[in-house]
């Protein structure tokens, strides 16, 4: 399906880490949450998506800009936003990447390329076009990815955006996550279209659906589209297929499946199923991988505890970052 | 007195009571049949098993087309119900609703019009940020030929739905998330209310509180706070902010003499505003203070406790207000 | 390419008398406002574009629903708009379709299914879905159509509008006249695929790309397209190759032609080659078509006599049809 | 003194030389180019000659993505102008505009700001009807993060636009089509006039007048008849709507004791209804009349000349307003 090279053992391993990392991360949210403690407020699950920014960000470095959603924490973590200031918003600390004042649907992290989060269906891809265009008038060999959701396609932003990068030839990758299903509408009633990839021939773009819970296929489709988009090659759709294991936020009951359906997703829950594949292929050793899953761990605890002993932002911070001056 | 029923309930009765006596009434909205669940916190939950997917349409995340859907129907007869998740996605939808739907009746000499009905939620106190809780309802009152509707109770909420559904102009219909679940009495008759009529949900003499929506919520403590205090508020619930109730608003305000103005949305350009200016032009010499104006403080809604919180009027700030403007 | 049976000889007949009426009705309009008698303030040349319409109608009744933009004088004709009230509105007298208080681009006439013109790039299609919802739950064949130009085919509100269509098996058309400019902006230039029919695959709709400006290749592509709507079959995209012959609106020098491409065009000129046609074919004789031509030019001359001598509305006007009940 | 221009002059100059000075300024939208004519009505033309087809690109019709298409650059240097043709059309992009480049800074703790200027025409009177001259400004007043700027002179339209470029925040530049040809004055100094300061025009003692944009030129006249009438108005230009300077109208209307607020857009929940409630709320006791406002009436604007005359605010309506508050 396609000529990009596949990745080697210790690649693996990394996309591992990153996927691992969030699959914990995750865990630990539910976790907290449930505790009350830290106060988290809202979150997103993307459990079970974790392996398509594990893989993508292969080919990224923090210099590369990426837009995700609120359904993102994921693409922030592969993406290598800290955890402490990550948790630290998420509780809404003044130690938080936006000082508490985001939250989860807003995590901001420039110095990771993490540019913008945005609770808003097909938000992230215009604004994905104005960096990669940026990148474009300084020159640079930046590319820009916005991801977003099946149901994101059937939105206009998501034409208006594609045809643009396409006339322009931007370096931009444009990554739907297709969980196959939209908050609690079934892929197949909110979009027209058998696959969101075939959407792309309407703007003369490329467009490949892979599975996405493959790290190895996610790795040589991603790595196809930042080779296209670093050389001047201009914008990829890429549908990657995946499961979403949790609710659309927390506390949906998630009565949506046919019988069976989610059993047999999360039975293929493709972070184990990678772990596994890395030992039998004889790419790492239990002990490896049981050290790498302790370091997550130890960052996690660290994560939860700076969080926890942060402060609150100050009254003031109402007045502060509204303009670039202060308004009193 | 008959049992307390809710906001979810309130509006859920009065979608279910419009679709049963007319069959034009029909709702389009994201999740709303029972397959995708009956809305992302079942508000719509049960029409579509009782009045079938053809009139109860769960559609794709698209508001432009849902709401160029619902204006096309409402010219041939039809009453559409368009669900717009939250109001901060109404900024999807502004070119069909600002553009067509509040103008095609005055565009067209009178020969089309748009019985449509918005239904949209939204509101601080949740922990959603930025983009998923601003009161917008001043931009729709700026605009002619739309009429904006927000109650304050799950009585009025299923009244004031009514009064939308059956209305022959486009409506915003604005309910308020954070506050969904909170009980109250049920209607007196599951009827319309009539659109444009203030409520005097207490009277007094010394001072006139005017407010809307959720904010009506901080507004009874402080009525509470102040009464205890001796001082004699006047309530009113503007109910319809767009056209709205001088009248009633009048006569209160040459009555006490003073008034506070209280809403949730940020206080600059805000209803507030109109509501002030409006009082002062009429009731000049009449006023005893300045009228004041209580509302969010100007910032997107944070996300953090102790900002919201802070941001939002609170019954503290609604109580000075209203000491400051007696003294 | 389509199997919908040829026009008739009396068809074609009543396709040139409708894109006639359009074509004089455009020439007065000039001579009018170069006049500058009946100080008609704005508009949008169809000229060259008649063809469209005029074939499409063959196939709707007034009964059908058509939403048009500010560039739509043609359609609203071809659909029976009565020629008295429509110069009134754009001479903006009280006598007009809409009063005077529509003018140009808000052309409104109800009993002739003249439902919604509008002045927004894209406005047409969200709307025309919605009467084509009424028409599906009433159980009738009414069809509705929406047409718009190339350009907005780039624009949020198509991409919307179709997949819900689609998804919805709505009974409506989808006419694209591509013009190949909008306003100044080369078709190519704005447009990342080379036939806007083409993107109709990515809403699994019927999509076909027709000589506009063939009265006998439009016929057929319309036919097909109303007998599927009607029949139940659903929606249908059709881009209908034409050439705008004037400016974007008068008063544009209208510069943006390659040499010789608008000359060329200008030297098809579709409907005096439909009159050369009929004759040839023996389908009407020059006497026939010489008396339609001055029954349209009576017409016309009936209406711009109607438009001037009636009268501007009354300011009470501005209070009125704002909301159902006068507001003061 | 040097040769009048006017607006079109004026704001092509303004781009001119702050894309000359600064390499990152960039210019997005419809027809832009020279290829595509410069502009529908030329105002961008010149501008990719002189700076090519990279940094001024005309765009597909496609409003939402031109807008994040700017909102993307300015997050990481550039400093893009993006043309939305005219202010209706703002509709379409309002997601992008209002949940996003308001609210970035905000949301990102300050880790992002958005340094874009949003071009965009609109304006009554040239027989245009209900979609294309609306006066949206309340709207994005009324939103944080944003900054509105209405120039009322070409003079003004050169500076305030070098200056809404140069600012760090997304400013909305509100340009008047139905007077782009006026001529004025050339500039005192082709650089950025400051944002947030309104200009005292015509000091006088009796009356102050307060607008911006278009409406100072009707209040131009207005001033001339009243001073013939021996009335000595002050007459202030706002210049910056949002956040709009409030200590030089408090300063004037202290001193006059009367204050007559005219704008385009309608007057019902419009920016005169802040400014009422924040002179009044500062100057109560020390107001002789009600603040008064002159606004559009509220409807669609109409296409019919007579209509649309009668729609807009006239000479007579601001005249008549300010005799009405003096006596
Ligand atoms: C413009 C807009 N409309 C509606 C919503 C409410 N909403 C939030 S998430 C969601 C479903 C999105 O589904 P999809 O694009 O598949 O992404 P997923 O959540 O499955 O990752 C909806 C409708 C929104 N945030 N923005
Ligand atoms: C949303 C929106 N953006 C921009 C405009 C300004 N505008 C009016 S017509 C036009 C060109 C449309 O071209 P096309 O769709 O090909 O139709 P044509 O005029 O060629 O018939 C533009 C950009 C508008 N009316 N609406
Ligand atoms: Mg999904
Ligand atoms: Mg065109």
């Amino acid at each position: 399906m396609t000529s990009y090279s596949e990745p080697s053992g210790t690649e693996l391993i990394e996309i591992y880490r990153r996927a691992e990392c969030a699959r914990r991360n995750d865990e630990r949210f539910h976790s907290v949450m449930q505790s009350g403690k830290l106060g988290v407020r809202i979150y997103y699950s993307p459990r079970g998506q974790e392996i398509i920014p594990a893989a993508l960000c292969s080919h990224l470095s923090a210099e590369d800009y990426l837009v995700t959603i609120y359904r993102g924490v994921h693409d922030q973590i592969c993406k290598g936003i800290p955890l402490r200031e990550l948790w630290a918003e998420y509780a809404g600390k003044v130690t938080g990447t936006c000082k508490g004042k985001g939250g989860p649907m807003h995590v901001t992290h420039p110095d990771t390329g993490n540019m913008v989060t945005t609770g808003i269906v097909g938000g992230s891809l215009p604004i994905a076009n104005g960096l990669a265009l940026a990148s474009q008038l300084d020159g640079n060999t930046r590319v820009s990815v916005a991801t977003f959701g099946d149901g994101a396609s059937n939105i206009g932003a998501f034409h208006e955006s594609l045809n643009m990068a396409s006339l322009w030839r931007l370096p931009v990758i444009f990554l739907c996550q297709n969980n196959l299903i939209a908050e609690h509408t079934r892929f197949e009633k909110g979009t027209a279209v058998e696959r969101v990839a075939d959407r792309a021939a309407a703007y003369s773009m490329p467009g490949v659906r892979v599975d996405g819970n493959d790290p190895i296929a996610m790795y040589q489709a991603a790595g196809e589209a930042v080779q296209r988009a670093r050389s001047g090659g201009g914008p990829t759709l890429i549908e990657a297929m995946t499961f979403r294991f949790n609710g659309h936020l927390i506390g949906d009951p998630d009565e949506h499946w046919r019988e069976g359906e989610k059993e047999a997703a999360i039975a293929r829950d493709p972070v184990p199923a990678l772990r596994a594949y890395l030992i039998d292929q004889g790419h790492a050793t239990n002990e490896q991988l049981e050290l790498i899953e302790r370091e997550i761990d130890a960052q996690i605890d660290d994560a939860v505890e700076f969080a926890q002993a942060s402060t609150e932002p100050a009254v003031e911070e109402l007045t502060r970052d509204v303009l670039a001056k202060e308004v009193a | 007195m008959s049992d307390k029923i809710n906001f979810v309930q309130a509006i859920n009765r009065a979608m279910f009571d419009a679709m049963e006596v007319d069959a034009d009434v029909i709702l389009l909205g994201e999740d709303v049949a029972d397959e995708e669940g009956g809305g992302v916190v079942k508000v719509t939950h049960g029409l579509s098993a009782a009045y079938g997917c053809d009139r109860v349409r769960s559609t794709p995340i698209a508001e432009e087309a849902i709401m160029g859907a619902a204006i096309g129907a409402s010219l041939v007869g039809k009453r559409p119900i368009a669900e717009i998740m939250l109001m901060n996605f109404m900024t999807v939808a502004m070119d069909q609703f600002v553009n067509h739907a509040a103008k095609l009746r005055f565009m067209s000499g009178g020969q089309t019009n748009v019985p449509l009905t918005v239904r949209t939620m939204t509101g601080a106190g949740g922990g959603a940020g930025g983009q998923h809780t601003d009161m917008l309802e001043a931009w729709f009152a700026h605009v002619a030929g739309i009429k904006v509707v927000v109650p304050s109770t799950p009585a009025d909420a299923y009244g004031l739905l009514r009064g939308c559904i059956e209305d022959d102009d486009p409506c915003l219909f604005v309910e308020n998330l954070p506050t969904y679940w909170t009980m109250g009495a049920p209607p007196e008759a599951y009827e319309a209310l009539p659109l444009g009529k203030a409520f005097v949900e207490v009277e007094g003499t010394d001072l006139t509180i005017i407010s809307y929506g959720r904010s009506m919520m901080e507004c009874r403590e402080a009525v509470t706070e102040l009464s205890a205090e001796g001082v004699s508020v006047e309530l009113i619930d503007l109910r319809t902010i767009a056209p709205f109730d001088l009248d009633t608003v009048l006569a209160s305000v040459a009555k006490t003499g003073r008034a506070v103005i209280v809403h949730e949305a940020v206080t600059p350009f805000g209803v507030g505003a109109e509501l002030s200016a409006r009082i002062t032009e009429e009731l000049f010499s009449g006023l005893r203070a300045p009228v004041a104006r209580v509302g969010s403080s100007f910032n997107a809604v944070p996300y953090a406790v102790v900002l919201e919180t802070q941001h939002l009027p609170t019954t503290q700030r609604i109580v000075a207000a209203s000491q400051n403007t007696l003294h």
